[in-house]
């Protein structure tokens, strides 16, 4: 018997994105994917969605970096990366022969600079889609994140829109009150798709050294801790929006994963738990397949939000 | 570079809260070379979430100094009290660690006969200037780790080692049966309690016309005293470093250090850097 | 040498609330104190905070009500309680015998509800103080949280000030964008004090029954896995608002209660560590004790705030 | 009701996937009562973080049939070969239990000489009926626990005890010597691998005249089976229920259940309740 696990992300889009399964690798977690092709048979993965890329190179915030927290860790990478420019130049050409999507996540601190680079990445071979990242600081804005406001986010996505012929995934952060109506407002302005969550904003203080432990104060926390809050949003946007979702947080295990497709996500991202097992994402995609085996079904789409039906009794 | 189950074959406490444990992973031992780590993970549940580096001490190789003979099968379990305590087996590499944490602490709790997932040989790993006959080693603290293994290199290459290993006291230094015996052993205790008394840095001095070349290892405040020594760039003094990691691969960027050419990750440029680069 | 551990939770207030320790046991986690009568030593608390009261006793919610998760667990109990009138004759006759201050938690779901309990609770011995859970659902706003919005909440705080002669802290939810702002409104609607956090919103799925877990699908996480969020919102309102904030998220060891403590926290609330150690905040008092001996220090204000001071370099 | 360490004496895999423990904590094992539980500690880390509750299998106490002679100290060690398997020494108690998530996963890898953290004995446990004399217990796989505890008391005081075990296949069966050798021993197995072939409720119907009170303890649809019988309230029938416990202690209000009195603590009031009083 066999299972089809093919989804796709930006069904009203052309092509439509699709993935032979429903699990890819999280931005910033996998780097540009190259780090882990000899420990991981890269082309078995859904999708690779490379590291956060601005318009100019950045050399990222002062060490420490990373704080290990309670099934969690809190990063302040600062959104090093090598810029839109070098990835397309060294990047890309590598990504073009391998056999599996790369998804370039983009991220600029004016609504400009994130047309900028998506006009650098149109056409260019090996770029499979955008994913928006809308948790940055809007510097315009007074470095609120894009992503916390209906209207800031909305004009991120129709300036990428307008500069792009990409499918546009748009990844929501979890730092607000109400996720679903940021999500309808990205999906209104363009959004082939939203994935969610990107990291909570958190903190961890040295207590010898009586301050906080990151150099930039406060990091962003990923991991396990982190995967309830991120179900239960996944849950929220998905009953709410017509396009499909990307759940992200703390999938470390087939189970998990399952967990995020049955709330409503199409497919899911494998962030930290490629730190801690680089083959998690490739484990996760066989327990899939075995979950769906021992069940009896014969597509990916017979579990896909199918928590949503109905309340326990 | 191998990622899988490694099997503890032996640990013991071999100082006070210092455990060194043999693990089995011929796959790692045939690749590792000093200066190089491993990326162990603690614990199957999520916390501690991370993987914990440690250096190579030791391996298990033929044509290495520091192997013994031997081939156990993958089911081997020995009791500590069999194990040649401070020698891996062929098909082994040892690791030596200080319980300091709580990925420590549960790795210190390993018993032979577990099994432990592993990613390894990580990082670049020392290199030898080919010109190079006498090396001076310079540990601080636990940073001797990965420059026992240099040493057995050395050794078996018929250099000539002086290591120079300091401690705040002398339940802090290993005993020379730990090391290969063709080396010179100097020990500083900052409380006079073994050896000179000092920190090691300050018998640095002493050894570096002599050395063609110099390896380091310890704490940041021993390796910014060599710095500040202005070595000459003639001798590739070259040090190992260490910065939290996440991901062991290069991925991540947790690692980074600033060096003179720029961002560097620890994990995949290091952990060995030029001493002459870091600022 | 003596350490001096007090603390005022309402300096503006007559009488202040004075603490002879800042560690206390968190509404919902220590029931009503007698439950754990015979374990702890519960005269050497700071002091208790009881299970969220309601105007009438209620049932709370269906099982399954509780589900572990990474370093944390959810719950739905739906408070669950006997009702303000059979906690005045039942349980403060107790209180008052003891020699720790009791605070109840307050919880309606009508502003007016919330003034009315207060007065219950007016001049009645063994209530040191109220703490006003502003996290129910407002039912006149259609289920929306009393305490996602600086209006509602104000008035929430306003009502219950108007019905009350008892010092008032304000406990604040985290599923909101800006924390700030909220704690900001309930100080300037009279709050002697706020405390922070409560549970933040999160699900948990059974993949093989297909649905949310929790009876009601979503529930509360609390534990260790969001002790870095609950530290990055109280170092966030220490430091914008002049009133004493109570830091409470995760905290197990007494090296968290100082990091809560120098993240600018006058005090701490213990609350799911009590449930894997009774002991827990016991042995924090006496971590926190020792510490400052450590440090040389000899009063408790020297280290509330000090991470506050700068960024690492 | 005490918080402490207990030490891990001895642990042995009796059935496929379930361990028994003995455990010693003479605090505990003066106090305890058949159907009461200890809530245990897993891990020191925060994966998993709540205790797990484990009902009391057999306690270890002068005047307890399940007690050996022989007083051991606190620092005892004994090898899993040299314990009687089933019965804990004065001083101990046994817990019985299944390998099925990540706490008893941890569980499982105690070794001898561990020390574990405790809460017990928690709960009201079954009582006995003055009149009784003819006991039925009725064990639905691991829900034979509390019930070999229990069947220890009633053959200390002399009573009548048939036993009845259900599981799905042998592989789920306790051998008699697990058991006090007074009791009368009835297995049931879901595919008559052993002893009889169905579910334990349906042999109750032949017991259950003879029974002057009856004990149970299984699965929800065991119990559920077992309500649909309507056992008369005269022979004071008891089930020892199980829910999902944070605090083990009544504070969290997470356990409860609904009964005719209303809503009950499963960790305070329970886990005893009079069947009759379940919906
Ligand atoms: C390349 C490399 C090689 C190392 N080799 C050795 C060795 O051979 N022997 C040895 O004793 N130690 C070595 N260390 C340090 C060792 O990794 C830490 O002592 C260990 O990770 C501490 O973990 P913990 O959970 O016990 O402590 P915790 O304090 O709980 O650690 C908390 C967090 O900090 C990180 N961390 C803490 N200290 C360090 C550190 N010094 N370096 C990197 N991360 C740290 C941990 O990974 C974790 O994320 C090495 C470190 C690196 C980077
Ligand atoms: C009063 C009482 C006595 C018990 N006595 C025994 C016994 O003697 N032997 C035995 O094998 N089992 C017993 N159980 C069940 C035992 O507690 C669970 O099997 C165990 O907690 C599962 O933990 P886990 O981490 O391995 O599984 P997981 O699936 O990881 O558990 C996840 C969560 O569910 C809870 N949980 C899962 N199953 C149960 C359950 N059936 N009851 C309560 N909580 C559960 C756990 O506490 C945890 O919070 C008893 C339960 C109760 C309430
Ligand atoms: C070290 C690190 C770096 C990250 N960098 C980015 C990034 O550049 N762009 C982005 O959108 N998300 C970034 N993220 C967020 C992850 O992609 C993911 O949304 C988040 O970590 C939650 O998933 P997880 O719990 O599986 O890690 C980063 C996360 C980590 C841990
Ligand atoms: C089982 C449970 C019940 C709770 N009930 C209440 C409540 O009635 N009122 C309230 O304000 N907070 C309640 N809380 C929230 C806690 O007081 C606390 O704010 C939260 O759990 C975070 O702290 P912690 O991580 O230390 O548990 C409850 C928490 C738990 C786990
Ligand atoms: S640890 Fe991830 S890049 Fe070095
Ligand atoms: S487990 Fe907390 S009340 Fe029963």
């Amino acid at each position: 018997m066999t299972v089809s696990t093919l989804v796709s992300l930006a069904p009203k889009h052309d092509g439509g994105l699709m993935l032979k399964n429903p699990v890819m690798t999280a931005s910033g977690t996998f780097g540009y994917g190259t780090e882990y092709a000899k420990l991981v048979a890269l082309e078995r993965l859904g999708a690779i969605v490379c590291k956060g890329t601005t318009l100019r190179p950045r050399e990222g915030n002062p060490q420490p970096r990373i704080a290990e927290t309670a099934s969690g860790m809190l990063n302040t990478i600062g959104l090093q990366n090598i810029g839109v420019t070098a990835l397309v130049r060294e990047k890309a050409p590598i990504w073009a022969k391998w056999d599996v999507p790369v998804i370039v996540n983009i991220a600029g601190e004016t609504v400009d600079e994130y047309g900028k680079i998506a006009e650098t990445l149109e056409g260019v071979p090996g770029v499979a889609g955008l994913e928006v990242n809308i948790s940055c600081p809007n510097v315009a804005a007074g470095r609120i994140p894009f992503g916390v406001d209906c209207d800031a986010a909305a004009a991120v996505v129709t300036a990428v829109r307008d500069s792009s012929s990409l499918p546009i995934i748009v990844k929501l952060t979890p730092n607000v009150t109400h996720i679903v109506e940021i999500a309808e407002a990205v999906v209104a302005a363009g959004a082939d798709a939203v994935s969610l969550i990107n990291t909570l904003l958190g903190m961890a203080i040295d207590v010898r050294a009586k301050r906080p432990y990151l150099s930039t104060l406060t990091g962003g926390l990923s991991g396990p801790a982190i995967k309830p809050i991120a179900l239960r949003m996944v849950y929220e946007v998905a009953k709410a929006i017509d396009a499909p979702v990307i759940g992200i947080g703390g999938i470390c295990t087939a189970e998990d994963a399952i967990e995020f497709l049955m709330a409503g996500a199409t497919a899911v991202q494998v962030g930290t738990a490629s730190f801690v097992n680089p083959n998690a994402a490739i484990e996760i995609i066989g327990g899939i397949d075995s979950f769906l085996r021992e069940q009896g079904m014969k597509d990916i789409g017979e579990i896909i939000g199918v928590a949503q039906m109905g309340r326990r009794t | 570079m191998i990622q899988g189950t490694v099997g503890v074959v032996a640990r013991a406490e071999v100082l006070p809260n210092v455990f060194l444990m043999h693990l089995r992973t011929p796959e790692i031992a045939k690749r590792a070379h000093p200066g190089q780590f491993i990326h162990l993970a603690c614990d199957d549940a999520s916390d501690p979430l991370l993987r914990r580096p440690l250096s190579v001490h030791r391996i298990g190789r033929a044509g290495v100094a520091g192997a013994k003979a031997g081939i156990y099968s993958p089911s081997d379990r020995r009791e500590s009290s069999s194990v040649d305590l401070w020698r891996p087996a062929e098909g082994e590499v040892s690791v030596l660690f200080a319980r300091i944490g709580k990925g420590t602490t549960a790795l210190a709790r390993s018993n032979p006969g577990d099994a432990l997932s592993a990613i390894g040989p990580l990082g670049n790993g020392f290199s030898f200037d080919p010109k190079a006959r006498n090396l001076l080693l310079v540990a601080g603290g636990l940073g001797i780790a990965p420059l026992v293994a240099l040493a057995d290199e050395a050794v078996e290459r018929e250099m000539v080692v002086t290591l120079l290993a300091g401690a705040r006291t002398e339940s802090g230094i290993l005993p020379a049966a730990a090391l290969p015996p063709e080396i010179e052993y100097v020990v500083c205790t900052e409380d006079g309690s073994h050896g000179r008394q000092g920190v090691v840095t300050g018998a640095v001095a002493e050894f570096v016309d002599w050395a063609d070349q110099i390896f380091v290892c310890g704490p940041r405040p021993m390796v910014e005293a060599l710095i500040a020594l202005r070595i000459s760039p003639t001798k590739s003094a070259q040090v190992a470093l260490e910065e939290h990691m996440a991901c062991g691969i290069g991925a991540c960027l947790g690692c980074i250090v600033q060096t003179r050419r720029g961002p560097q990750r620890v994990c995949r440029d290091g952990p060995v850097f030029r001493l002459g680069d870091l600022r």
